[in-house]
């Protein structure tokens, strides 16, 4: 292993854009570095601060946020709506004292696939620089009922 | 390693983890084994009772052993660690649904996509598989069990455009038994083909072939032509779709107007043709683009008009025996239902007067490619006779110059296809009407499919010119004595290795193919995506090109990418066959990521309700209540995230399941990464 | 002694607010001595912990904890009277999320203590700090020292019930004393552990007698520099009110007077992270696409953290900002 | 087996194939080269003024330099011949950085001393010369020089020109100096150091 | 927008270009054009320094940024007239930029010197960039009092200015229309000149005489065949090698041309109404007495060609011309253009 920090970085994806960018990359086999884990989502619409704070609390050094390019929504318009949630949960954790740069949005298409790897390499790299978060919590205290307090839908 | 699993409750769930060494695709870079074997041990306490690897797991032996685990070890939930969900999440819930476990309780981990092909370090690949694996066992626990909405299919098509692809595709579901609304926003179908002398590499006369086809759907029982028409809006969803369909005011009464042509005969005002006749010819300001045309009823060119213009003339009004001239006919508005739509919109040519060192539009005697097509079609403005732009001298030498836009991180990146067979046969075209001396300017010949280097060599064989080189600029300033008077192409022959200057007559720009100027907004109204080029995305490069990330809307011809024709029909015909199968299901079963409200929760606050571009979601008054409408829902999650009472929650994307992924992707790291 | 069932209240790091509420009860109060012995109210009555420490596990039936855990003595007595106790209620909103107290962990122990001692708001001269430990002549004597953060009760130990408000509305303490003693007489069951008590499932929006329409806002307004619709849903004239994500129980009682809702009751049932869903509410109703225009509207609410946060700091995801919990492990 | 070792080893250098050749050359020129990415389509050759003049076109050149052929490569003319006109850059469907290379080749030719011709690499020294003495370039100080050594043959033809530029003070006589020249000097120095450990 | 720029004026202003150094100065004041000289620039290494080391080259090019950007005290437009010196800045600018090891580099040097520089922070432009998008058309127009009226001019602007065009300020790599546009603005006849970007032999001129003679050959010949009185240049090496060289040019292919290459400045001036000796005029090897001369001649020439009417014949229609790119977008995509 090496020496250097490896940190690990939570990525959400839109299901239409910017996870079949990633797929595309692998097809392509384009290679970025392994920090990225992504979740996949419908859209990056569905993108609830929650998910970014759970990320973070969790000990993630990094959040990173993909979605369709702005006019280029599968859902029409949703990814504005992502822009200005990110735009205001970007500065209420600002607010609580976090790096800017450890929180990141960026847009590409199905069809950027050297984009989204190029992207996760600058990005890496950033929060590399920046250094390990792992905020606060040691993970044994973790709120019990975080997750069990959400019920499955039916 | 982090181990925070004490802070879950044991789970009791019995999973199956299942990874796949997709060959050595995922085997080479990662130690399935060892992750089969870490799952089965580390997430025992989450409910993982197997934890299995296989050479190829959506191969059918793969998929009984997990139809075998479901039965014989009573699993639960199904992990597959393999490729992209994108590809393989329909097989392997085919197969839990085979063995009696609801399909949706299995969650894909795609460790070949974001894992064995983008990562090169074995030991942190295997780390992050593990993690994501960790992330996927996590997230199923949470999964509940769905069953795929059904809706019924309108059994009605829509065909945007009526090119070669757009025409195949109607006539082969009208031929089918079902009604078709084929859309074109010129007066006539027929596309570009119509505007074709002949076509490689037979050289069968374009028109001969294509009119046919033509006059079929004018008179197919099962197609309603909406010519001069374009699609404002799209509503719905595969299976439903409400089209909104402008039909341009033609100024002519249809029904009455026979196509006799009297109109255009006396219409005293003459306007240059860009469209058919690629700039190169006149029409009148009332016509029917070119005699073939389909519908024979000509359309008003209201800013070119006379009347329009100046408020007197009428003498189309004056001389039509029909009285079908109205000169007040307004723009109608069609509202279809359809259940599928093709969409067929073709390319535009690229435009050459942008690379401005060939000289197109500056030096006359520089045509493009549609230039010279009409040119040589003796239905162009020549009647078929190749000369220079002065209209009467024959070239004796004649430029062909290939790649013209394509290939060119200036211009377009990607090939056109078309272009060299097109050089070919224009090669072959002035040869043979002209005499002349012919060169062909290529970087690389390419001549792939049935019949085509076959032509390349007959054009060799009829003494054409070859010189390996791109046209570095083609100018009229001569340097030497033979240069004056002509056109200069000057090139490196590269075979040579020495530049060289070509004196010619005429030069021809084999001119590229690329995306309607509007393919963009097209998109959009379709909800599609287009390619960094601007080519629409098909749903799978190599195994479905023909569908599109939106269900129920296909793709034909060049819409999808530059093609020739036979590659064009084939694709209209495949859209077809798909339309057909969708219709005859006569139902469709959808995803069910669907948002719901729960009524006790939400408050009323009305924050969601500007959210839907589908307007599923309604407030209820008298209850002070919102509400989604299944129907309409896309399953985006924007109103599930946006909630503020939480009270809108969203199946197979819920924040239980997301949340307890993410947990289960940060049980490990990099910093400390588990050797394999 | 008495065969009553016995009751506890405790204060930790909190105002006193809460106890003021539970008398305010009025007339409930005899219901509530006819049914229940007193036996540790600091408030109320004299009692030492040794006595608590004395009693037998689980003597207690009903404890109401408020205030969060700032100290070694409120975690020592959170988990001793957990102990105690059969049924532990995380009584307001400090017990519950941290509350105002809980916003100290804004800050590293140092500066609040920098700022307690030795700022102009002090008149400290001589730059005086307390001890922890003195020694005496007698032996040392200690003071309780100040956890890195605060923590709310269920970060310290297992909680039976949450009753959330700063302080929980006193009508809402009657319904669950009722409630409490119906169960006792054998004519009702008590709610699965884990439940909110005393508060409603949905947000206060829900009891708001305001009208409301499709929002879309270009920009945000604060509230005593606007003319305000009495009628009319705050939100919607721009008045940054944390209604649409608080739990209803209140009765909606600030924006009915006027004022808009700041958020003490928490989030709704089963919200993972209160301001959370206010970022996602208020961004959803600007009315911008343009980065830059977005950022103009959102300049109208300086303080994000703080506004979204006021009340459920501790009790959030983050639990604390970046700087607390970096001088924290330093 | 012996024999084909001595073979190998007395053959001219021009013959092994040098594959770090491509690689050094894009690595030395300023920005990304994309020098790699030619697909020898001659937009370069057929686009160049001076082409007449040159050993090998430059796409030719760019095919010898991905040949590894470092002897022959570096002793093309073709770089001295570029006139910097950027037509082939700007033409390049790949983008290649084209007059860029063809300076970072003229470096590599001046270091290896591989040149048929000293005429333009000692052009370039003189006027660097001088701009590292005085900070500013002196035409006329270089002009004599340079034609003199080089071309005395023409200087009579081109002594009406001189002359001409003298008489219409378009050429000074005297070199001017910057007042930073110090500091020009110690930027220069550092710069040869930084290149040289690069 | 500043309304006061960095000028880099480069070492032939003050020696070869002394006509364009002083043509600009007397017109910078007409049309409020405020110029500060960067404070003891150093040369920028032409096309020589490039070809022997890489840091030093970018190195000395740099200094001047260093310097200017030290100086730039609200402004980042740097202004440059000679087409090399604007390159070289340019280029330095963009690839340091592109390349962040080159900058490091170049930084690692500057510091010696107690300098350094952020790639990026100026804008490096030429100065007719300058004049026709930021001074502007219809100002020069206002200021026109003396129109060229019948005089044929040649516009030539060399290879440098619009290539290789880092940030895509110019209308055209092959055939920008600036110079033109601005010549028109004079009131001078515009002649349709088709070798406009090719190339005056730069340095060939030094290292293969025989190479440059035949490159000047071109250039003026054609502009000759066009009837051009006067040829008009926007770079110093352009008119040193046309008006300079071209008496060896006539010698070596046996022509006589006489074209003399004037700066367009110069013209500028001329159009300004200001006096032509204050402009430099003179100094010119190739006298443009005669082309002066005929200005202010009564009658103007015949209608140009280019206007005459279509004949009636069966000539095919041509395309129309690719309609102007707006007017000047910084960064704006190459695609666009």
């Amino acid at each position: 292993m090496t020496d250097k920090f490896e940190p690990t970085i939570i990525g959400f994806t839109c299901n239409w854009c910017s996870y079949r960018a990633a797929d595309l990359a692998g097809t392509a086999r384009i290679k970025y570095p392994p920090n990225v884990r992504l979740v996949r989502l419908m859209c990056s619409g569905r993108l609830d601060p929650t998910f970014v704070f759970k990320a973070l609390s969790s000990g993630a050094d990094g959040v990173i946020i993909t979605g369709c390019h702005p006019g280029e929504c599968h859902y029409l318009e949703q990814n504005y709506k992502a822009l200005r949630r990110f735009q205001l949960m970007k500065r209420t954790l600002v607010g609580l004292g976090l790096e800017p740069g450890r929180v990141k949005l960026i847009w590409a298409s199905a069809a950027e696939g050297a984009k989204f790897a190029s992207e996760i390499n600058t990005f890496v790299e950033e929060i590399r620089a920046l250094g390990p978060l792992h905020w606060g919590i040691p993970s044994d205290a973790l709120p019990v009922s975080s997750v069990a307090l959400e019920e499955v839908p039916a | 390693m982090t181990q925070h699993g004490e802070t879950n409750p044991k789970s009791e769930e019995r999973i199956g983890v299942y990874v796949c060494h997709c060959g050595t695709n995922i085997a080479g870079v990662v130690d399935v084994q060892g992750v089969a074997e870490w799952a089965a041990s580390q997430l025992e306490h989450r409910g993982v009772v197997i934890g299995r690897d296989y050479k190829f797991m959506c191969s059918s032996l793969g998929q009984e052993l997990i139809e075998k685990d479901i039965k014989e070890l009573g699993l639960t939930r199904v992990v597959v660690a393999a490729c992209s969900p994108h590809l393989h999440e329909a097989t392997f819930r085919t197969a839990c649904k085979n063995a009696g476990l609801n399909p949706y309780l299995c969650e894909l981990v795609s460790i070949r996509e974001q894992v064995s092909w983008v990562h090169t370090d074995k030991a942190m690949a295997t780390a992050k598989s593990k993690a994501m694996i960790s992330g996927g066992v996590e997230r199923v626990i949470r999964h509940a069990p769905l069953e795929p909405l059904r809706v019924p299919i309108h059994p009605d098509t829509m065909v945007v455009g009526g090119g070669i692809a757009g025409i195949q595709s109607a006539l082969e579901i009208a031929d089918a038994g079902y009604h078709v609304y084929l859309v074109e926003r010129e007066p006539s179908i027929g596309g570009h083909m119509a505007q074709f002398d002949k076509t490689f590499p037979t050289l069968d006369c374009s028109a001969c072939i294509l009119t046919p086809k033509m006059v079929q759907v004018g008179t197919h029982p099962n197609i309603t032509m909406l010519t001069w028409s374009e699609v404002e809006k799209v509503d719905g969803f595969v299976g439903n779709f409400t089209v909104t369909v402008r039909k341009k005011a033609r100024k002519i009464i249809e029904e009455l107007c026979t196509g006799c042509g009297i109109c255009q005969e006396k219409c005293p005002k003459k306007v240059i043709d860009d469209v058919y006749e690629a700039g190169l010819g006149y029409r009148k300001a009332v016509y029917t683009p070119f005699p073939q045309a389909v519908p024979k009823y000509p359309v008003m060119d209201v800013p070119n008009c006379t009347y329009f213009e100046k408020g007197t003339c009428k003498a189309c009004e004056k001389f039509c025996p029909t009285n079908a001239i109205d000169f007040k006919q307004q723009d109608e508005i069609l509202t279809l239902q359809v259940g599928a739509i093709v969409l067929a919109t073709g390319y535009d040519l690229f435009d050459a007067r942008r690379v401005t060192n060939y000289g197109y539009g500056r030096l006359p005697n520089v045509f493009t490619s549609l230039e010279f097509e009409r040119l040589s079609n003796a239905a162009g403005p020549t009647n078929g006779n190749i000369v220079l732009r002065d209209g009467k001298t024959t070239p004796k030498s004649v430029g062909i110059v290939h790649c013209v836009g394509s290939r060119d991180r200036n211009f377009n990146n990607y090939c056109s296809v078309i272009c060299c067979m097109q050089g070919l046969k224009f090669a072959h075209l002035v040869h043979e009407r002209t005499g002349a001396i012919v060169y062909n300017f290529y970087i690389d010949m390419r001549t792939a499919y049935k019949a085509y280097d076959e032509f390349y060599q007959r054009v060799l064989e009829e003494g054409t010119l070859f010189v390996r080189g791109k046209v570095a600029e083609i100018t009229d300033v001569a340097r030497r004595p033979d240069e004056d008077g002509h056109l200069i192409v000057q090139v490196e022959d590269t075979l040579a290795s020495k530049q060289r200057r070509i004196p010619v007559d005429m030069v021809i720009l084999s001119t590229g193919l690329q995306p309607r100027y509007d393919a963009k907004e097209t998109a959009k109204r379709f909800g599609l995506s287009c390619s960094a080029d601007g080519w629409f995305i098909e749903k799978h490069p190599k195994l479905d090109p023909i569908s599109t990330m939106t269900e129920g809307i296909y793709i034909a011809g060049c819409v999808q990418g530059p093609k020739d024709i036979p590659s064009s029909v084939a694709q209209g015909a495949a859209a077809a066959a798909r339309v057909l199968g969708k219709i005859q299901q006569r139902e469709i079963s959808i995803e069910p990521v669907r948002a719901s409200v729960n009524q006790d929760q939400c408050s009323g606050c009305r924050i969601c309700n500007n959210l839907c571009p589908y307007n599923a979601i309604s407030f209820v008054e008298d209850r002070a209540v919102s509400q989604v409408n299944a129907a309409l829902c896309q399953g985006c999650g924007t109103c599930v995230a946006a909630c503020p009472a939480g009270a809108i929650s969203g199946t197979a994307f819920s924040n239980a399941q997301i949340l307890a992924q993410i947990e289960g992707l940060m049980m490990l790291n990099l910093e400390e990464p588990v050797t394999a | 002694m008495s065969d009553k069932p016995k009751f506890a209240m405790y204060w930790a790091a909190s105002c006193g607010g809460c106890e003021i509420a539970v008398l305010n009860i009025n007339e409930k109060i005899l219901d509530f001595d006819a049914n229940f012995e007193v036996v540790f109210w600091p408030v109320a009555m004299d009692a030492k912990y040794k006595d608590v420490e004395a009693m037998e596990d689980g003597s207690i039936l009903l404890t109401l904890f408020n205030g969060g855990i700032r100290t070694d003595e409120n975690e020592h007595i959170a988990k001793l009277l957990r102990r105690k106790s059969k049924l532990l209620v995380a009584f307001g909103s400090c017990a519950n999320e941290g509350c105002v107290p809980g916003l100290a962990n804004f800050s590293s122990i140092k500066d609040m203590v920098d700022t307690a001692y030795s700022t102009v708001s002090t008149d400290n001269p001589g730059n005086i700090r307390p001890l922890t430990s003195y020694d005496m002549p007698e032996g040392t004597i200690h003071i309780p020292t100040l956890n890195p953060t605060l923590k709310t009760l269920d970060q310290v130990v297992d909680v039976d019930y949450y009753m959330p408000g700063c302080p929980p509305e006193s009508h809402q303490i009657a319904a669950v004393i009722d409630l409490v003693i119906q169960v006792l007489q054998g004519k009702a069951e008590l709610p699965p552990k884990g439940s909110v008590i005393g508060a409603g499932p949905s947000t206060v929006c829900d009891e708001c007698q305001r009208s409301r329409n499709v929002k879309t806002i270009t920009s945000f307004k604060r509230i005593m520099m606007t003319e305000i619709d009495p009628d009319l849903c705050l939100l919607e004239q721009g008045i940054p009110c944390n209604g649409p994500a608080t739990r209803s129980g209140c009765n909606a009682r600030c924006p009915t007077a006027g004022a808009q809702c700041i958020g003490c009751y928490g989030p709704a049932e089963g919200v993972v992270d209160y301001g959370a869903r206010l970022i996602s509410a208020f961004a959803s109703v600007i009315d911008a696409t343009d980065p830059n225009e977005i950022d103009r509207i959102l300049d109208g609410i300086p303080d994000p953290a703080g506004q979204f946060y006021r009340f459920n700091l501790a009790g959030s995801l983050l639990r604390s900002s970046k700087s607390a919990w970096e001088k924290e492990k330093a | 087996m012996q024999n084909m070792e001595q073979e190998r080893a007395s053959a001219p250098p021009k013959q092994i194939e040098d594959l770090s050749l491509l690689g050094e050359v894009s690595h030395r020129t300023a920005g990304v080269s994309r020098l790699e990415m030619c697909i020898q389509c001659g937009t370069c050759g057929g686009s160049c003024p001076s082409e007449a003049d040159m050993d090998h076109t430059p796409r030719m050149l760019f095919a010898m330099l991905r040949a590894g052929m470092r002897h022959a490569a570096l002793m093309s003319n073709t770089p001295w011949i570029c006139v910097s006109c950027y037509h082939c850059v700007v033409r390049c469907p790949q983008n290649v950085h084209i007059a860029d290379v063809m300076y970072t080749l003229k470096g590599m030719a001046i270091e290896a001393k591989l040149y048929q011709d000293s005429t333009a690499p000692d052009f370039s020294q003189t006027f660097v010369d001088m701009v590292e003495e005085y900070g500013r370039s002196f035409e006329f100080g270089l002009a004599t020089r340079h034609y003199l050594k080089h071309f005395p043959l023409r200087l009579p033809n081109m002594a009406p020109m001189g002359l001409g530029m003298l008489s219409k003070h378009r050429m000074n006589i005297t070199p001017t100096r910057i007042k930073g020249i110090g500091q020009l000097k110690a930027i220069l120095k550092r710069a040869k150091e930084v290149e040289a450990t690069s | 927008m500043s309304d006061s720029y960095i000028l880099y004026p480069g070492c032939s202003m003050e020696s070869s270009a002394r006509a364009y150094y002083d043509s600009l100065k007397a017109i910078a004041g007409i049309i409020d054009l405020r110029l500060q000289e960067i404070d003891d620039w150093n040369c920028c290494g032409a096309t020589e320094y490039l070809g022997i080391k890489l840091t030093p080259a970018y190195a000395l090019i740099s200094r001047n940024l260093a310097l200017a950007a030290q100086q730039a005290n609200g402004t980042r437009t740097v202004v440059a007239p000679c087409s090399a010196c604007y390159l070289n800045l340019a280029k330095a600018d963009y690839y340091m930029q592109e390349q962040p090891v080159l900058g490091q580099h170049v930084n690692e040097a500057l510091a010696a010197g107690g300098l350094s520089y952020k790639p990026g922070s100026l804008d490096i432009r030429h100065l007719l960039d300058v004049l026709v998008y930021d001074i502007g058309l219809d100002t020069i127009k206002s200021k026109v009092v003396r129109p060229l009226t019948g005089l044929r001019v040649a516009p030539y602007l060399g290879c440098m200015v619009p290539r290789p065009d880092y940030e895509h300020r110019w209308s055209d790599y092959e055939y920008p229309v600036e110079l033109d546009l601005l010549l028109n603005a004079l009131g001078a006849e515009v002649i349709e000149f088709p070798l406009k970007t090719e190339c005056c032999g730069g340095h060939m001129t030094q290292i293969s005489p025989d190479t440059a003679f035949e490159l000047i050959r071109r250039l003026i010949s054609a502009a000759d065949s066009h009837q051009a009185d006067i040829m008009t240049t926007v770079c110093p090496m352009c008119q040193m090698n046309l008006d300079a060289y071209q008496s060896e040019t006539n010698k070596k292919f046996n022509t006589s041309f006489r074209m003399p290459i004037v700066f367009f400045t110069q013209l500028m001036g001329l159009a300004f109404g200001l006096d032509a000796k204050d402009l430099g005029f003179g100094q010119e090897l190739v006298s443009a007495r005669n082309a002066l001369a005929k200005i202010g001649i009564e009658h103007p020439a015949e209608a140009p060609a280019g206007t005459a009417k279509p004949k009636k014949d069966g000539s095919l229609p041509m395309p129309a011309p690719l309609p102007p790119r707006n007017m000047h977008v910084v960064g704006k995509d190459k695609v666009a253009k």
